[in-house]
């Protein structure tokens, strides 16, 4: 039988959902691979149980975590679909605030009281934390990058496919960056976070002349402490660098103990 | 062998005219300050090398590429092979043999060097087929540096500076934007035969004037002979040179993957969408200072040790590879993974680091 | 460059059928394969064994030398090849390189005694040399085996190693570290345990050891105890191969390249590779 | 009269499907009269005003891409022009023509993804795409290369489909390579035919008759077809508006069953999107695009929201026709590198642009250290919704009379997806008061 695949979207973007749309050169021949049967974005379709859930998007109200934990029961692997679901992403900044003040910094004072007071809509309303997938459930397999990169996801697929398992390089963005032989963004007076980047991506972003902003996350068991001494000396204040660490919320989340 | 005298803008036309053989390359710009070794375009600029650090034309001075020559003979995501399933369901396994004709132009001594010993390695023992049928196929038209290419090279200093051997055609910059061309092969013998350029009366003569030329010292030094450089590194185990030197690592690979005489890979294997019976399996670019380099199954890591990783990739240039090959260093003093390392990470320094202590050991 | 002859095929596979599967335990998986043409190894080398489309890895060649173009294969499974390997079926095929590396020169172990230790795994590339040394008893001396793996159900090639006990001049001990309450004939412990006591013509004795890397050095410390000269030791390494001819660069130790030097080392050769031991 | 028996029920449609993001609908009847009908909006906030803060200027067009995966680039280029008016940085012809380029691909990309994907199923009576696999192969193969092709545009210009990293502010990091340009303009003429096909295809559609007349509102510019640049035009006024007085045309307020904002202009509510622009400006398309909204029946003004998806083809036509143009002309001029830099600083600035949606603001506000201390978003959806939710209102009376439940839901449902509404970004949008 073939493996039955569905998507699950929580607090994103969406783009993870469309850069797997993208696909659409090879869609027809995945689609004799396997069948997807949920897929919000596209089919109306709902099924009960499936092979491979992947998730998209960070979890920020407990609703979607009761969600998350019923998709968890009804699959065999579950798959954090890029970087909010497996560090937060950009709304995972949010978490300086309390839930309280982001929800009155959106919507004022009075719609934020009735909000939480409300019984009928706080569900809705009730943000906890932006938290990535793997703080809530077991993750068997991360795919990285705001959004995802179709070649990972591909092979993901064929390897599930196949009964054999997906291996994703455990390496910094700087080795895609040199087998495509750029020119180092040092080199040119900015800075960048690819030696610290857990690659995967191709280093896409230095191919298209930009610098990497990290949001594949951070590779476990980096120097972190050199590359804050190496951007100082690039004349970033602590500030900037923070900010900078921030941009992507990579270096807040890691996911550990879990397959890489 | 014959010689010729002409001038830089005749050779460059004729390398235009050399695209009927097959694909030429040449280094050309690329970013703000960088090189890459390219395709010959239409209206590509390539980088020559000035006789005397005077010339105004731009850009001249080319520093080394980031990605050097002799990877073309080995490119990353090389295909090993293919396969498919035939009618009676029978595996058809193709290896992919790359015998294109194709014309390396403007290689610089030191990365010369680097392909005589990619030519080593890969006729050792087993030899490798997918690297050889490339090479055997491939005119290398070299070019000599009078200069140092940038305040890392230390070409001099690893014995590569006047390495002519693998070279079909040598050029020598001359003055007033000339070149000097040889042949060194009767390969680049048959290349310059209608080429048209005038014949050079006195090679000898003109090759003193360039060496007259030539920077003295050439590049970064050595604090001892190349041999005792080789002699200290072999007998050098634990240090704490090898800790100093990684404080600041992050582990990248890029000083691997720019190295010329780094060659190691991994392999990857892949079936179609559209046909999960057919495929192929390729090998990309590898690097001894990443993690999870010598990882076996079970997880096992033989190199846990940043530190261990660095001695490692140091020492497969000057002193095992040296050792096994008898070829002199491995390291050919290009300078790119001194150059290319964010935090300076550099393998001259390195190696007179280890030269330093090993002299106040009693 | 000087031209260089080269074999095309030196990368790619020949495509053997297999024609009996089985699990040997949860983690292991038995293959017997046919091949076009027989390999002619040498005991102690490996093949380079794919799924196309999936990848390749090293695996120790598991029978003695033979003529029918046979070939045994034990595969545990720890990764993305070897779980695949583990849904092939009899009739599926496996895409074969080699044979490469050392391995083991038959010629210097006739009329010594032997001693096998093989921790876990270990056992089946070690099974190669063992099969043709039991085949041919006045060839060889005294053949010891010490087998040890965790629990009872871990155990390889039981009743082959049962059937080896009953031969002539043929001594074998299995061990486990825990028993796990399942039904054991052998003993408890690990495989350096029963060396101290073992009856030993040091002088005759060759050594062969193949196991996890934490097994070498407490072995070797119990054989060096009995006066054993490292020249008499003989170890079967492991470590990241990715094109078994020495390109690759992952299983270098030192200056040497464990898939054309190794994977079998004689241990005082290694006293030059500091590294082989870590 | 009802076709179904049972007059009194309460349908609740819980994450509407093939719409971007997370909509509810719920409807309540008694005795064949709409007793309650609410359009909820139930996406988990994202909290975007809480993340600008602090950064630098080129950070923000980068990041607000990410408030929504499908308008990326609309979201990308409404953020350049604010923060480049903020501090008064010049843009050149050429990235001018660049970003255009880039903004009509996307609505390509876009409308070609509602169009097949999201929109045809219903008429044609599928769940989803998938079927269609099956009944309408050749359908679903041309909507997969048109996609295809228009996503690969995208990357072309921009560096890759979504997201895109070249563009910044003042322009390109690295300019598109001209051979590549090349080959998309030889497949875009290549593919024209497909789209009369899509045409061909779209007019075939039975829209429901659904009337209400309502203001519509989009950019206006002189000179052409309104997509990256103009003021803001009412059909009701028949005036426009600069873009930086967004706040008295969006007039944004909260209701509680919706984690996104509503708005209103000159009337209770208003419309903007595909329609909203044809209605507008029609006589600025291009001439192919007048001919397939001919072909295609839509004739200007028209109130129907379901031919939203109708005007969309006929955006589709000229967005195709008007990028070859312009692809003509970057390949004859050629692209030359530009000095692109700039020095962060103090500044306060607004930028609109069409997305395939409607009109998107972006507002930001800059401090002396040139860091970001105000943001502020208006997307096309929080702009619709209140529109879309009076248009199920004044329908609904009629579908609980003529249909059954299930046609009820389903044309509700349409009714959502014809909007294309962009529920994702109606949430994530940016908001923050100003400390002035
Ligand atoms: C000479 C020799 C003989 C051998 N003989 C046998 C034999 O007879 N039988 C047998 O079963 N095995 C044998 N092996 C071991 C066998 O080669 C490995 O088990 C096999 O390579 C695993 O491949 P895989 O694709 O299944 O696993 P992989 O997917 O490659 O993973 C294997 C392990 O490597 C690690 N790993 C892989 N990639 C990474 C990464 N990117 N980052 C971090 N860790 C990583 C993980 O810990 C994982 O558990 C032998 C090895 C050698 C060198
Ligand atoms: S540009 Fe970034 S990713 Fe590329 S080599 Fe430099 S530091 Fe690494
Ligand atoms: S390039 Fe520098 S930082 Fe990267 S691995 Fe090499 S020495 Fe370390
Ligand atoms: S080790 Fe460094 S300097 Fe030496 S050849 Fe390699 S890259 Fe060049």
């Amino acid at each position: 039988m073939k493996p039955r695949i569905a998507f699950f979207d929580m607090a994103s973007c969406e783009g993870c959902q469309l850069a797997i749309l993208d696909c659409e050169d090879v869609f027809l021949h995945i689609l004799d691979l396997v069948d997807i049967v949920e897929f919000r974005e596209a089919l109306s379709e709902k099924a009960p149980r499936f092979d491979v859930a992947f998730i998209e998007g960070s979890i920020n109200r407990e609703i979607d975590a009761e969600r998350l934990r019923d998709i968890r029961a009804r699959c065999t692997w579950l798959v954090s679909l890029g970087a909010c679901a497996c560090h937060g992403n950009v709304q995972a900044r949010s978490n300086a605030l309390s839930p309280a003040e982001n929800l009155q910094r959106v919507y004022g004072p009075e719609a934020c009281h009735v909000a939480q007071t409300d019984s009928q809509y706080w569900p809705l309303w009730a943000h906890t934390r932006v938290r990535a997938v793997h703080e809530v459930v077991k993750v068997d397999y991360h795919l990285r990058g705001c959004p995802v990169d179709r070649d990972e996801f591909l092979h993901l697929v064929k390897r599930l496919v196949a009964g054999s398992l997906p291996r994703f390089a455990r390496q910094p963005v700087c080795v895609e960056c040199k087998h495509n032989g750029n020119e180092c963004v040092f080199e040119h007076g900015d800075t960048c976070m690819g030696q610290i980047t857990w690659g995967g991506c191709d280093a896409i972003c230095i191919n298209g002349g930009y610098r990497c902003d990290g949001c594949r996350g951070l590779l476990p068991g980096v120097n972190l402490d050199s590359h804050r001494a190496l951007l100082r000396e690039r004349g970033l204040s602590d500030t900037d660098i923070d900010s900078r660490y921030r941009l992507f919320c990579s270096a807040d989340v890691q996911p550990r103990g879990t397959r890489p | 062998m014959r010689g010729f005298l002409t001038t830089r803008a005749t050779v460059l036309d004729w390398l235009h005219t050399l695209d009927q053989l097959g694909d030429v390359f040449f280094p050309q710009p690329m970013g703000e300050s960088s090189f890459r070794f390219d395709k010959v375009r239409k209206h590509s600029l390539l980088a020559f090398e000035d006789f005397d650090a005077t010339s105004t034309e731009k850009p001249f001075r080319a520093s080394t590429c980031v990605q050097p020559p002799g990877k073309k003979l080995s490119p990353n995501n090389e295909q090993i092979f293919h396969f498919s399933k035939n009618e009676n369901g029978e595996y058809q396994l193709t290896p992919t043999l790359d015998d294109r004709q194709r014309i390396l132009a403007g290689v610089r001594p030191c990365d010369l060097k680097a392909i005589h010993l990619m030519d080593r390695i890969n006729s050792d023992g087993i030899p490798d087929a997918h690297y050889l049928s490339r090479r055997q196929n491939t005119t290398i038209i070299a070019h000599d540096c009078l200069q140092p290419c940038d305040q890392h090279c230390f070409c001099d200093a690893t014995g590569s500076l006047r390495w002519r051997e693998g070279a079909d055609i040598f050029l020598t910059p001359q003055p007033e934007a000339k070149l000097l061309i040889e042949a060194l092969t009767e390969r680049g013998e048959q290349l310059l035969a209608d080429a048209g350029f005038t014949p050079c009366k006195n090679i000898e003569g003109r090759k003193t004037l360039a060496e007259a030329q030539r920077t003295k010292p050439f590049g970064r030094q050595f604090n001892a002979p190349l041999q005792q450089v080789i002699d200290t590194v072999s007998n050098s185990g634990e240090s704490p040179v090898w800790d100093k030197h990684v404080e600041r690592c992050f582990s990248c690979g890029t000083c691997n993957l720019v190295c010329p005489t780094c060659y190691c890979f991994d392999v990857q294997d892949d079936f179609n969408v559209d046909d999960p019976d057919s495929g192929q399996r390729t090998r990309s670019w590898d690097g001894c200072m990443l993690e999870a380099f010598a990882v076996v199954a079970g997880g096992h890591n033989f190199r846990p040790q940043l530190a261990a990783r660095q001695r490692h990739r140091i020492k497969r240039k000057l002193a095992w590879l040296p050792a096994r090959f008898g070829d002199g260093s491995f390291c050919v003093g290009c300078g790119r993974c001194g150059h290319q390392c964010t935090v300076d990470i550099d393998i001259f320094d390195i190696a007179n680091d280890l030269l330093a202590t090993a002299e106040t050991k009693p | 460059m000087k031209p260089v002859d080269f074999d095309a095929h030196v990368l790619t596979p020949r495509m053997a059928r297999i024609i009996e599967a089985r699990d040997m335990t949860a983690q292991e998986r038995f293959f017997r394969l046919q091949l076009p043409q027989p390999l002619t190894h040498r005991p102690g080398q490996f093949v380079m064994a794919s799924i196309l489309g999936i990848g390749e890895a090293p695996i120790s060649i598991s029978c003695g030398p033979r003529h029918d173009g046979q070939l045994e294969l034990l595969v545990r499974n720890t990764g993305s090849l070897t779980h695949a390997m583990h849904q092939l079926q009899a009739g599926d095929y496996m895409g074969i390189r080699g044979p490469f590396g050392s391995g083991f020169q038959l010629s210097e172990f006739e009329g010594r005694d032997i001693l096998f230790v093989a921790g876990g795994l270990g056992l089946a590339p070690l099974r190669s040399l063992i099969e043709p040394v039991v085949g041919e008893p006045q060839r060889f001396g005294r053949v010891t085996l010490i087998s040890g793996c965790r629990t009872p159900a871990d155990e390889l090639y039981r009743e082959q190693m049962q059937a080896w006990a009953k031969r002539p001049n043929v001594h074998v001990i299995r061990l486990v570290t825990d028993t796990d309450h399942l039904p054991w004939g052998g003993e408890v412990g690990l495989v350096t345990a029963p060396i101290a006591k073992l009856e030993m013509d040091v002088a005759n004795t060759l050594a062969v050891l193949c196991g996890p890397p934490v097994m070498y050095k407490f072995v070797i410390m119990e054989l060096a105890a009995r006066g054993l000269p490292n020249a008499q030791i003989f170890i079967d390494l492991e470590r990241r191969m990715r094109c078994g001819i020495g390109k690759c660069g992952h299983c270098q130790i030192n200056h040497v390249t464990c898939c054309q030097e190794g994977p079998v080392f004689r241990f005082s050769d290694l006293e030059s590779l500091p590294e082989a031991l870590t | 009269m009802s076709k179904d028996g049972n007059k009194t029920y309460t349908i609740q449609v819980d994450h509407v499907t093939r719409v971007e993001g997370h909509g509810s609908i719920k409807i309540s009847t008694r005795d064949g009269k709409v007793e309650e009908l609410k359009l909820s909006i139930i996406e988990a906030h994202r909290f975007f005003e809480s993340f600008t803060d602090g950064m630098l200027p080129h950070e923000i067009p980068w990041i607000v891409g990410r408030i929504c995966g499908i308008c990326c680039v609309g979201h990308q280029l409404a953020a350049s022009k604010a923060v480049e008016s903020a501090l008064g940085l010049a843009v050149s012809p050429q990235s001018q023509r660049l970003r255009k380029l880039l903004n009509e691909s996307q609505i390509l990309q876009s409308h070609l993804l509602h169009v097949y994907f999201l929109a045809i199923p219903d008429y044609v009576g599928a769940p989803s795409v998938l079927p269609l696999i099956k009944t309408h192969p050749e359908v679903v193969r041309r909507a997969l290369k048109l996609k295809h092709l228009a996503n690969e545009f995208t990357s072309v210009i921009g560096g890759r489909a979504l997201h895109p990293m070249s563009n910044t502010l003042r322009g390109w990091r690295k300019l598109p390579n001209l051979d590549k340009l090349e080959q998309i303009r030889e497949r875009l003429l290549a593919a024209l035919p497909d789209l009369d096909a899509t045409v061909g295809i779209v007019k075939s559609l039975k829209i429901p008759d659904f009337e209400r007349e309502t203001e519509y509102v989009s950019l206006k510019h002189p000179d052409e077809y309104a997509l990256y640049d103009g003021e803001v035009y009412s059909s009701d006024s028949g005036e426009t508006a600069p873009a930086s007085d967004y706040r008295n045309i969006t007039n944004e307020f909260t209701v509680p069953h919706s984690t996104a904002k509503w708005a209103r202009w000159h009337r209770e509510s208003y419309m903007v999107g595909a329609l909203a622009r044809v209605n507008n400006n029609y006589n600025q398309l291009h001439p192919a695009a007048q001919e397939a909204a001919e072909t295609l029946g839509l004739h200007t003004p028209c109130y129907n929201p379901y031919m939203n998806n109708v005007a969309q083809v006929v955006e589709i036509v000229h967005c195709a026709h008007n990028s070859l143009a312009m692809l003509e002309q970057v390949l004859d001029d050629g692209l030359v590198k530009e000095d692109i830099s700039h020095t962060p600083g103090p500044g306060h600035g607004v930028g609109a642009i069409e997305v395939p949606r409607g009109t998107l603001f972006h507002e930001f506000r800059f401090d002396d250290e040139g860091r970001c201390c105000g943001a502020d978003a208006v997307i096309p959806t929080s702009q619709n919704i209140n529109n879309i939710e009076r248009d199920m209102k004044a329908f609904a009376p009629r579908m609980v009379a003529e249909m059954s439940r299930e046609e009820v839901t389903l044309h509700l449902e349409m009714l959502l997806r014809a909007y294309d509404p962009c529920i994702s970004c109606s949430v994530h949008m940016l908001d923050v008061e100003f400390v002035d």
